[in-house]
C-alpha cells in the first residue's frame, strides 16, 4: 500500500498524481473464503478489518451487492457519540468512540473525525433528570459526560435560542469528544485497509442464497457465483430480513425509511453537534459548511430510499424554533436510506440459528457512530464465538424479554 | 466588457430605472433585470469565488442552473446567504455582496489554493492532515471550514413570515414554457383540473428568445395569447414564481411560491409551499445547456451560448463586444446570429464537428460569421476575465493553431433534458445517443398508489428538441395526462410549430479529445466546487469507479447547483477514463428540491404562537397572570409553581407543600385523562386492561389501577370510578389520554371486536380541581351543596351533587396523603368555578400549588409516578405493587409477559425508600454503585433512584428508588456517587415516609 | 348563567374572511348500533333532522346530527338543552348497548365565512377542500396543522370547523393568520 | 406521503390522517403460551420485500383501525379492508395474485 501523507501528496504533485495507486482491488472472488461478509458497508467493512488486524484471519471476502459504502453509511448525518444510558450501549459505543479518535491514523486515511462535542438538549424537568441520569450512568460505564447549564449551551452554540418561548433550554448532555466524521471515507478507508491485507472486495454481486449443510452454513450463492465460506457475518443493515430468510430464520426487525437533509452551505456558525429530543431535531455543520440536519423515521416498512415529507417538514420546524436563523437558510438536498429497528430499538449481533453464520444488524437510525466498534466486537464474536460487546445483543433477548431500551433517554432518531 | 445595449431586452421595462448596490458600490438597472443581467449591464463579470481554489467567478448561465453567481441579500432579519442572482429579481434598494473571500472579491487570499492546487487534487484531504492527530481538530479542520461555506450564516431571526397551501388537482404542469402552456391547453380543454406552475416570473420559456414560430405567430405573441387562453379556463390556474420542486410518492408535489421575494416591501408571506395531491404531474421543465470541457473554461466572460442569448434577448445586455462561439452543435449559432443582429463582434464559431450545413450554419456563414470546422479551444486566455482563445484542432492534442482576442467566449455542449422531477420517486431514464443526454423512458416511470405511472414528461425535459416536436409531445403528454386523471372531453388540435432543419450534434467530452495533463487540469465540470476533468480522471484510477464513489470523491455535482452543468459532463469524463459507455456507468440519484427551497417555507406558518399546538386547561389564563411557572407535559402547560413576589421557584415550591399540608391547597387537575367505557363488557374489558380486578368495583366507588403494555412494562395507571353497572370513567395521567383512549379503540377494534364496549374520551368536558389539605372539607362546606361529610363520602367514594351552586361530581381520592376532594365541572364552569374556591378559601388559607409541590407531596407519601420510577422497563412488580396484581384473573395485558425469565428474575431491582444520612438529597439520576466492575471494564451498580426531593414536611432528602434486594435490605446504607467525585450514602427504608397509616387522609 | 364561558369567549377576527368562535352549542357523541329504529327515532325527536348518509351532517338550525363513523354520531343542540337530550337518549335506548356522552364544554365550534374560506383552510388542510372533495352537507374529520378538526359547509361559502376546547386558540390563531392574505385563488 | 382509503369512511386519506400500526393478522398469544410463540407475537415480524398486510388507524378521521396491502418496493396500495376480519379477503388476494403471481405472505397467497 502506498502511504499517504502530505509527502506523498507532493511527490505526486510533481508527476500529475499518476503514481496513485487503486484505493482498494477489484478482484474476482476465489471459490472459498474462511471467512464470508456480506455486505460491504461500514459495519461489514469494519468487521473484515478487525478479523485481520486483531485475528489473523485474511482469507476473507466482503461481497456488495452495489458499490461499497453505498447503503446508510453515506446516507447518515456522521454523528459520533457514546452518551448512551444502558451499559451494554454504553459499552460498545465508546468502544467505537474511542476508536474513531485514532482511526485516521490506524488506516493512514483521514476520515476527518472531529470530536467537537455533541449536546443533547434538555427542555422540560423530564429531560433534565432523564439526563442527569445518564450523566450519573456514563460516570460509572467510563464514558465522559457532563450535564451543563443553559449558559454553557448557549456558549457553545450562540446561534441557539436558549429561551424558547414554548421550550426554554433547562440545560444539555454534554459529551465534548462526540462529533462527527466523514462518512465515506470511514468506508473507503476501511475498504483501502481491508483490501492492503489481501482480503477480496467483490463489488456488484448480489446475494441470492444461504448454502447451508446439516444446519452449518457452507457458502453463498451470489450473482458472480457460488463462493464458499466457514463462517458468514451478514451485515446488510435494511436488508438482515431478507438475508435471514435465505438462511431460514426470522429476525425482530423492520425496515423503514429515515431522512435527512442538508442546507447549503455557510460559514462557520456552531462548532458542536446539538440533538433535541423534546421538538425533535438534531443539526450539526459540516466541514463543507452545510447544516446536516437529521429527520425523523416512517412508521410502516418501505424499501424505496424515500420518505414522507411530512418528517421533513417537523423536523426543520422543530429546528427553526431551535435555531431561528436557520429560516432563511435553504435546503439543499433531502434523501432517505433504510434502516432495520427491532423491538427494542438496540441493534442484535449475535450467533444465529445456523452454525457459523452470524447477523449484525438493527442499528436503526444510530449505526454509523458504531461503525468501529460494531466491526470489532462482530470480528471478535465472529473469530472466538463470544465477545463481552455483543453478549447482551444476541437475537435471544427477546424471548426472555431482557432488553436494552435506549428509549428512556432519548426518544428521537439519531 | 460587458454591457447594455441600445435596444432589445424584452423583459426589460427600459422606462423605470431601479438603484442597487453590489459589495456597497451602487448601481443602475430597470424593471424587469434579474440581479444578473443587471450586474453584467454595469460591467460586473466578477461575481463571486469559487469553493475550493478561490478561483474567480462569473456568470456562466441565466437561470436556476447558475453554480457561481451567489450572494449574500440583504441585512438583519432579513439576510440571507447565497442567494442565487439569476434567479432574483431585481428591486430597488437591493444591496448584495458577493461570497467566499477576504479581503475582498478582487483580491482574495484564498486564492493561493489555485496556486497551490497541484497539492490539492480530488480527495487530497483524505490523504493528509493524518499526523499528528491533535492538528486536525484545532488547525486544519477550522482552516477548511473557514475556506468553505460560501455565504454568511444570518444571525437574526428571521424577519419574514411562510405559508403553505395544499391543492388537490387532477394534472399539475410544471414548467411554463410553451411545453407547459400546451400541454396545458390539452388538460384543460379534457376538462381536467389543471395547475400550471412557473418558476420564473415570465411565460414560455426559452422559445420566445430562441425565435420560435408556432401557428403562424412569433413566440411572444403566440404565448400572450396562449396564456390569455388558459386563464379564461375555469378548471385552469396558473402560477408564475412558483417552481415545481420535489416529486413524491401518490401523486404528492410540492411547488415552491416566491411571493415577495421581489417585492419586498409587500406584505404577507414570503414565501408558499405548495402542497399538491395531482392525479397526474407533466414536467414539462425543459432542458439544460452543457459547458464543453475545455482549459480555462471557468474564466469569467466563458458563458453557456444560451445564456448569452438570453442576456441579450431578454435583458438587451451584451457579455462582451467580441464573442467566440464553440460548440458541438447547431444551436449555439443562434448565439452567433443574435448577436451579429445585434451588432456585436462575433469573430469565428468553432464547431468541434467535422461538417455542419444546417440551415442555421448556412444562415451564420451567410452573415459573414466565420464557421471554423473540427476546431475547439486549446486554452482561453486571461485571469480574471476572457482576453482571447487559442483555437486547436479538435482531434489534436492542443497545439496552437491562432490565437484570437475576445473578451467573451458562448460555449454549447448540447442540451439535457431536465429529468429531475421524472427522477425524484422512481422514474428511469435512458440514454439517448443521438443527443447525448438521458431522457425519461416512458415505459419505466414512476408508480402511483394504483400502481400506474403517474407522470409524464413533456417536451424538452423529454428529449424533444425542436419547437415542432416539443409542442407536438407536449400536447400529447396533457392530453395523456388528463385521460389518466380521468378527464373525458376533447382536447381539439394542438399547436404546431416551425423549425429550422438542424443537422445532429456530435458528443464531445473532451476539447481537444488528446488534451494533455496540463490542459486537462485546467478543465471545469464543477464551477463552484473546483472539481476538473483530472480529478475524475484521478477518482476512477484510484478506483473510485461507482459514479456514486467518484461523485462523493470529488464533490463533483455536490454544490448548490447539486450538478445541473456538471453531471453529465462529468459522467462522460468517467465513463472515458473506464473506457465504459456512459449509460453503463449511470447516474447519481436526483433527490428533491430541484432548487434550493427556504427552511421557512418548509416550517411554514409554523413558527412563534403557532410552532405547536398549546393546549389550555380553563383555569389557564387565570396560572397566567398569577406567577405560574410552567412546565411542558405534553402539549399542556403545566403550573410547576406558582411564584409570589420576590419567592425563588424553590421557595414556592416548599410554601405551597407547607401550606397544602397545614391550611388548603388546591391543584388544576383538568389534564388528567377521563375515558368513559360503557356496555355490557365493560367490567371485563377493563379487566383486561387494568392488572388489577375492575369488574368487582362497586358503583359509587373508585379504585386505583395499573395499565401495562402487552410486553408487560407499566404504562399508565389512575382512579376508576364505577358509575353504573355498565359505565365506568377511567383516569389516566396528563399524557396518557389521548395514549390509553387510542390503546383502548385499538384492542376493541382489532382484538375483541365482538366485545360490546363503547369508549369515548371526555377529558375535555371536564375542568377538574383537587382541593386539597386539611380544610378542604370546610371550604366546600362553606359553598355549599351536597353532603362531603366523611360519612356521606368516605375515601375512595365519588357523588354528583352540587357545591356553590355547580353541578359537579365529586371523588374523593388522594395522592397526597391529604384530605383530599378532586371535583369535576363543567369546563365552561371551570374558570367560575376556581374563582369560587379562590374566593371562599381565603379564610382557610388557600393557596394553588403546581406540579413540583404535587410530586413532592406522592413522593413523602410513597406514591409512585408514571415517568419517574417507569420508564418504560419497569413492572409493577419491580415497585412491590403485587397488591394491584389480580392473582385471580387468567389473563390481562401484560400478564403473560410477565411470566418471562428475565421479568421474574429475583434480581430485578425493588423499589425502595431512600434516606440520606447527611440529610442532603441525592442528586437526580444517581446510581447505587456495587462491587468491582463488569467484562466491559464498567463500575457495577446495584441502584438507583427514581426521585429525590427536599421533603419540606420532614425537613430533610428523601428519595425513592430501584435497589438490588431493596425491601430484603430495610436500615442498610448505599452508596450514591455523584458526578463531581463525592458520593452520598443512603439508608434505605420503606418508601412511606409521611403518615403511614393515612390518618390525614382519612378524616 | 354568568358562570359560563366558553374556550374563546366569543373571539374574531373580522375581514375578507371573518373568524369567529361559533360561540355555545349543544355536542353529544352517541355511539351505537346508528340502524337501530329507536337511536333514529330519537336521534331525529331530539334534532329534527333524518340520519345522515355516510360523512352527510343534516342540520336545521343550531341543531343537526353529524356522521362521525359507522358507529358513532355527533349530535349538535342549543347548550342548555344538550343534558336534557341525553337524558331523552339514556330513556329511548334503555336495554341496548349504546353509549351517550354531553361533549359540549370538551369542543369549540369556530365559523369561517366569507370570501376565500376555502382557501383559508386550505392553507392548513391536507383533506381535498374543491367543492367536489367536500360538498355541502358533508363532514370532513381531518387535521388543521397539527390537530384533529371536522369541518363541513351547509351552504358551500362559510365553514364551520369543530376542535378540542384545549385547542381553540390554536386553531383560531391559525385560521386568523391565514386569513390576514388572499389565497391563490384555486379554490 | 401515502394515501390509503379508509374502508370506514371512503375518504382518500393523507398519510398526515392516518397512524400506521404495523403488521397485520397477528394472532395474540397469552398466558399459556411457549415462550418462543409468545417472542413471535410480539417481535418476529414479517419485513418482505413486496407484498405487506398492515394495520392503519384513521386517527385525524374516523378513528377506526383498518387493513392495508401494501407493496413495499413501488409503495402500490393493492387495497384497504375492515379490521374485523383474521385473514384478507379472497378478492384482494386474487387481485394482488394478478399484479404480483405468485406473492406468498405469512401462510396467505
Amino acid at each position: 500500500m502506498k502511504r499517504y501523507s502530505v509527502f506523498a501528496i507532493a511527490r505526486e504533485a510533481m508527476r500529475q498524481h499518476a503514481g496513485w495507486p487503486r484505493a482498494w482491488a477489484s478482484p474476482t472472488p476465489k471459490a472459498k473464503y474462511d471467512v464470508v461478509i456480506v455486505g460491504a458497508g461500514g459495519h461489514g467493512l469494519a468487521t473484515a478489518y478487525y478479523l485481520g488486524k486483531n485475528f489473523g484471519i485474511t482469507n476473507v471476502a466482503v461481497i456488495e451487492k452495489g458499490w461499497l459504502g453505498g447503503g446508510n453509511t453515506g446516507r447518515n448525518t456522521t454523528i459520533i457519540r457514546s452518551n448512551y444510558l444502558q451499559d451494554p450501549s454504553a459499552a460498545i459505543y465508546e468502544k467505537s468512540r474511542s476508536l474513531y479518535e485514532t482511526m485516521s491514523q490506524d488506516l493512514n486515511y483521514n476520515v476527518m473525525f472531529s470530536p467537537r462535542g455533541v449536546i443533547m438538549l434538555a427542555q422540560t424537568h423530564h429531560e433534565v433528570r432523564g439526563y442527569q441520569r445518564t450523566a450519573h450512568a456514563n460516570a460509572l460505564q467510563g464514558v465522559k459526560t457532563e450535564f451543563i447549564s443553559p449558559a454553557r449551551v448557549k456558549q457553545l452554540v450562540p446561534i441557539m435560542n436558549i429561551d424558547g418561548p414554548r421550550y426554554p433550554v433547562l440545560g444539555g448532555l454534554w459529551q465534548a469528544r462526540g462529533g462527527t466524521a466523514r462518512h465515506d471515507a470511514v468506508a473507503w478507508g476501511y475498504a483501502r485497509a481491508c483490501s492492503d491485507m489481501g482480503m477480496d472486495i467483490i463489488q456488484q454481486c448480489e446475494v441470492t442464497n444461504v448454502l447451508t449443510d446439516g444446519g452449518k452454513v457452507t457458502g453463498v450463492e451470489t450473482s458472480k457465483g457460488k463462493i464458499l465460506c466457514d463462517k458468514l457475518g451478514g451485515v446488510v443493515a435494511g436488508h438482515s430480513s431478507a438475508l435471514a430468510e435465505m438462511a431460514g430464520f426470522q429476525l425482530p426487525m423492520e425496515s423503514v425509511a429515515l431522512q435527512a437533509l442538508v442546507s447549503e452551505p455557510i460559514k462557520p456558525c456552531m462548532d458542536v453537534v446539538v440533538m433535541a429530543n423534546t421538538v425533535h431535531g438534531y443539526m450539526s455543520q459540516s466541514d463543507k459548511g452545510e447544516m446536516v440536519i437529521g429527520g425523523g423515521t416512517d412508521g410502516y416498512n418501505n424499501y424505496t430510499q424515500r420518505g414522507s415529507f411530512h418528517h421533513i417538514e417537523e423536523t426543520v420546524r422543530a429546528l427553526i424554533e431551535t435555531f431561528p436563523m436557520i429560516s432563511r437558510l435553504k435546503m439543499l438536498r433531502q434523501w432517505g436510506g433504510i434502516v432495520d429497528v427491532t423491538g427494542d430499538r438496540s441493534p442484535i449481533l449475535t450467533k444465529t440459528p445456523v452454525e457459523g453464520m452470524f447477523m449484525n444488524c438493527g442499528w436503526g437510525t444510530g449505526g454509523f457512530k458504531a461503525i468501529p466498534g460494531s466491526g470489532w466486537a462482530m470480528a471478535e464474536l465472529m473469530a472466538n464465538g463470544h465477545s463481552p460487546l455483543t453478549e447482551e445483543f444476541s437475537m435471544n433477548r427477546f424471548r426472555a424479554g431482557k432488553f436494552i431500551d435506549e428509549s428512556v433517554a432519548a426518544g428521537v432518531a439519531h | 466588457m460587458s454591457t447594455r445595449l441600445a435596444t432589445a431586452g424584452r423583459l426589460l421595462d427600459r422606462a423605470s430605472t431601479m438603484e442597487f448596490t453590489f459589495n456597497g458600490k451602487r448601481m443602475q438597472g430597470h424593471e424587469g433585470d434579474t440581479l444578473a443581467s443587471a450586474l453584467l449591464a454595469n460591467d460586473q463579470m466578477l461575481v463571486g469565488r469559487s469553493f475550493k481554489y478561490h478561483r474567480p467567478r462569473g456568470l456562466v448561465a441565466s437561470g436556476a442552473e447558475e453554480p457561481n453567481g451567489l450572494v449574500n441579500m440583504g441585512a438583519g432579519a432579513f439576510f440571507e446567504p447565497n442567494q442565487r442572482i439569476t434567479t432574483t429579481e431585481l428591486f430597488e434598494g437591493l444591496a448584495a455582496e458577493s461570497q467566499n473571500h477576504w479581503p475582498s472579491l478582487e483580491f482574495d487570499v484564498g486564492a493561493v489554493n489555485a496556486k497551490l492546487s497541484r497539492f490539492m487534487p480530488a480527495g487530497f484531504y483524505y490523504k493528509m492532515f493524518i499526523h499528528p492527530r491533535p492538528l486536525w481538530k484545532h488547525v486544519y479542520e477550522p482552516f477548511i471550514r473557514k475556506a468553505a461555506g460560501l455565504g454568511r450564516a444570518p444571525t437574526e431571526m428571521d424577519g419574514s413570515s411562510y405559508e403553505h397551501f395544499y391543492a388537490h388537482v387532477d394534472v399539475l404542469i410544471t414548467g411554463g414554457g410553451i411545453a407547459g402552456l400546451a400541454a396545458a391547453l390539452a388538460a384543460g380543454r379534457a376538462g381536467a383540473d389543471v395547475l400550471l406552475v412557473e418558476q420564473t416570473a415570465h411565460w414560455g420559456g426559452r422559445a420566445p428568445v430562441d425565435g420560435a414560430q408556432i401557428d403562424g405567430l412569433d413566440g411572444d405573441t403566440w404565448v400572450k395569447e396562449t396564456v390569455q387562453a388558459l386563464e379564461s379556463m375555469d378548471n385552469v390556474t396558473l402560477r408564475n414564481r412558483t417552481m415545481g420542486t420535489g416529486v413524491y410518492d401518490h401523486g404528492y408535489a410540492l411547488a415552491y411560491e416566491r411571493l415577495t421575494d421581489h417585492a419586498p416591501d409587500q406584505d404577507g408571506p414570503r414565501h408558499r409551499l405548495w402542497r399538491i395531491r395531482a392525479r397526474q404531474i407533466v414536467t414539462a421543465t425543459g432542458s439544460i445547456e452543457r459547458p464543453l470541457s475545455f482549459a480555462g473554461n471557468d474564466i469569467p466572460g466563458v458563458m453557456l451560448a444560451g445564456a448569452v442569448r438570453d442576456y441579450a434577448v431578454n435583458f438587451g445586455v451584451s457579455l462582451g463586444d467580441r464573442t467566440v462561439v464553440v460548440t458541438n452543435n447547431d444551436d449555439a449559432y443562434r448565439t452567433a446570429i443574435t448577436l451579429k443582429d445585434a451588432g456585436l463582434d462575433v469573430p469565428v464559431i468553432l464547431d468541434a464537428r467535422p461538417t455542419a450545413d444546417g440551415s442555421l450554419v448556412q444562415q451564420a456563414r451567410e452573415m459573414g460569421i466565420r464557421v471554423a470546422l473540427g476546431k475547439g479551444i486549446a486554452h482561453v486566455n486571461g485571469a480574471k476575465r476572457v482576453t482571447g482563445v487559442s483555437i486547436c484542432l479538435q482531434a489534436g492534442e492542443g497545439s496552437e493553431i491562432e490565437e484570437i482576442a475576445c473578451d467573451a467566449v458562448a460555449m454549447s455542449g448540447g442540451w439535457s433534458p431536465v429529468v429531475h422531477l421524472w427522477s425524484h420517486c422512481g422514474g428511469k431514464l435512458i440514454w439517448d445517443d443521438a443527443q447525448s443526454h438521458f431522457r425519461p423512458d416512458a415505459s419505466r416511470p414512476p408508480l402511483g398508489a394504483d400502481g400506474l405511472g403517474f407522470v409524464v414528461p413533456a417536451g424538452a425535459a423529454n428529449g424533444a428538441m425542436s419547437t415542432a416536436e416539443v409542442l407536438v409531445d407536449a400536447f400529447q403528454a396533457g392530453a395523456a395526462a388528463a385521460k389518466a386523471a380521468g378527464a373525458t372531453g376533447k382536447t381539439g388540435r394542438g399547436p404546431t410549430g416551425d423549425t429550422p432543419k438542424e443537422e445532429p450534434m456530435a458528443p464531445v467530452w473532451l476539447m481537444p479529445q488528446g488534451a494533455s495533463y496540463k490542459l486537462r487540469s485546467k478543465m471545469w465540470l464543477d464551477y463552484q466546487n473546483d472539481v476538473k476533468v483530472s480529478d475524475v480522471q484521478l477518482a476512477a484510477r484510484e478506483g473510485y469507479e461507482s459514479v456514486e464513489h467518484t461523485k462523493r470523491y470529488t464533490t463533483l455535482g455536490m454544490a448548490t447547483d447539486q450538478g445541473k452543468l456538471s453531471n453529465i459532463n462529468g459522467l462522460a469524463t468517467l465513463a472515458g477514463a473506464l473506457n465504459a459507455p456512459i449509460p453503463a456507468v449511470g447516474t447519481t440519484t436526483f433527490r428533491p428540491p430541484y432548487t434550493p427551497i427556504s427552511m421557512g417555507a418548509i416550517g411554514g406558518e409554523a413558527r412563534g404562537e403557532l410552532f405547536q399546538p398549546l393546549h389550555k386547561t380553563p383555569m389557564h389564563d387565570w396560572h397566567d397572570a398569577n406567577g405560574a411557572d410552567w412546565e411542558p407535559v405534553g402539549h399542556w402547560r403545566r403550573a410547576y409553581a406558582f411564584v409570589r413576589g420576590a419567592e425563588t421557584v424553590e421557595q414556592a415550591v416548599q410554601r405551597e407543600v407547607t401550606n397544602t399540608r397545614e391550611n388548603l391547597g388546591l391543584l388544576d387537575a383538568s389534564t388528567l385523562g377521563k375515558l368513559i367505557v360503557r356496555g355490557p363488557d365493560a367490567g371485563k374489558f377493563l379487566d383486561m386492561l387494568y392488572t388489577n380486578m375492575m369488574s368487582t368495583l362497586k358503583p359509587g366507588r373508585c379504585r386505583y389501577g395499573l395499565m401495562c403494555t402487552e410486553n408487560g412494562f407499566l404504562s399508565d395507571d389512575g382512579v376508576v370510578a364505577r358509575i353504573d353497572d355498565d359505565t365506568f370513567l377511567c383516569h389516566t395521567t396528563t399524557g396518557g389520554a389521548d395514549r390509553i383512549y387510542a390503546h383502548m379503540e385499538e384492542w376493541l377494534q382489532t382484538e375483541w371486536w365482538d366485545w360490546q364496549v363503547y369508549v369515548t374520551n371526555v377529558t375535555e368536558q371536564f375542568a377538574q380541581v383537587a382541593v386539597v389539605g386539611p380544610n378542604a372539607r370546610k371550604v366546600l362546606e362553606k359553598l355549599g351543596g351536597m353532603d362531603v361529610s366523611a360519612e356521606a363520602l368516605s375515601f375512595m367514594d365519588w357523588a354528583d351533587g352540587t357545591i356553590g351552586g355547580f353541578d359537579c361530581r365529586v371523588y374523593r381520592i388522594s395522592f397526597s396523603g391529604e384530605l383530599s376532594f378532586e371535583i369535576a365541572v363543567p369546563a365552561s364552569q371551570g374558570r367560575a368555578f376556581w374563582d369560587a374556591l379562590l374566593e371562599a378559601g381565603a379564610e382557610f388559607g388557600v393557596m394553588p400549588y403546581g406540579t413540583e409541590c404535587l410530586h413532592i407531596m406522592r413522593a413523602e407519601k410513597g406514591f409512585i409516578m408514571i415517568g419517574d420510577e417507569t420508564d418504560g422497563t419497569v413492572i409493577p412488580q419491580d415497585l412491590g405493587l403485587h397488591w394491584a396484581i389480580s392473582k385471580k384473573k387468567d389473563d390481562f395485558l401484560g400478564k403473560r409477559a410477565q411470566e418471562r425469565d428475565h421479568m421474574t428474575d429475583p434480581t430485578r431491582w425493588q423499589l425502595v425508600g431512600l434516606e440520606t444520612t447527611d440529610g442532603s438529597v441525592i442528586p437526580d439520576g444517581a446510581y447505587a454503585v456495587g462491587e468491582g466492575v463488569n467484562e466491559n471494564g464498567q463500575r457495577n451498580t446495584q441502584g438507583r433512584v427514581t426521585s429525590t426531593y427536599h421533603s419540606p414536611t420532614l425537613g430533610r432528602g428523601i428519595a425513592m428508588g430501584l435497589v438490588l434486594h431493596g425491601p430484603d435490605r430495610m436500615g442498610e446504607v448505599i452508596e450514591f456517587p455523584k458526578v463531581d467525585g463525592t458520593s452520598v450514602k443512603a439508608k434505605i427504608v420503606n418508601p412511606v415516609f409521611f403518615d403511614p397509616e393515612g390518618e390525614k387522609q382519612n378524616v | 348563567m354568568s358562570n359560563v364561558t366558553s374556550a374563546l369567549n366569543g373571539r374574531e377576527v373580522t375581514g375578507v374572511t371573518t373568524i369567529r368562535e361559533g360561540g355555545f352549542r349543544g355536542m353529544i357523541t352517541l355511539r351505537g348500533d346508528l340502524s337501530n329504529a329507536n337511536l333514529k327515532k330519537v336521534c331525529k325527536a331530539v334534532t329534527g333532522v333524518d340520519m345522515p348518509a355516510q360523512r352527510g351532517v343534516n342540520m336545521h338550525g343550531e341543531s343537526g346530527l353529524a356522521w362521525m363513523s359507522p358507529d358513532e354520531l355527533l349530535l349538535l343542540v342549543p347548550h342548555d338543552a344538550a343534558d336534557e337530550s341525553v337524558a331523552k337518549i339514556d330513556a329511548a335506548l334503555n336495554g341496548t348497548h349504546y353509549l351517550a356522552v354531553n361533549v359540549s364544554d370538551a369542543r369549540a365550534l369556530i365559523t369561517v365565512q366569507g370570501k376565500g374560506a376555502r382557501e383559508v383552510l386550505a392553507r392548513v388542510c391536507p383533506a381535498d377542500l374543491r367543492a367536489s372533495g367536500l360538498p355541502k352537507g358533508e363532514m370532513r374529520r381531518t387535521r388543521l396543522a397539527q390537530v384533529p378538526t371536522a369541518i363541513w359547509t351547509q351552504d358551500g361559502d362559510d365553514f364551520a370547523v369543530i376542535c378540542f376546547r384545549s385547542v381553540a386558540g390554536y386553531v383560531f390563531d391559525l385560521l386568523a393568520n391565514a386569513a390576514k392574505t388572499p389565497g391563490p385563488g384555486l379554490l | 406521503m401515502l394515501t390509503l382509503e379508509c374502508p370506514y369512511c371512503s375518504i382518500q386519506a393523507d398519510e398526515t390522517e392516518l397512524h400506521a400500526g404495523g403488521e397485520a393478522h397477528l394472532k395474540r398469544e397469552t398466558v399459556g403460551s411457549l415462550d418462543n410463540d409468545f417472542e413471535d407475537y410480539l417481535f418476529m415480524r414479517e419485513n418482505p420485500k413486496g407484498v405487506h398486510f398492515e394495520r392503519w388507524r384513521h386517527v385525524a378521521g374516523c378513528g377506526k383501525w383498518f387493513h392495508a396491502a401494501r407493496c413495499t418496493m413501488t409503495l402500490e396500495v393493492f387495497g384497504t379492508y375492515s379490521a374485523q376480519t383474521l385473514a384478507p379477503p379472497k378478492d384482494l388476494r386474487e387481485k394482488i395474485s394478478t399484479k404480483r403471481p405468485g406473492w406468498t405472505w405469512r401462510a396467505f397467497s
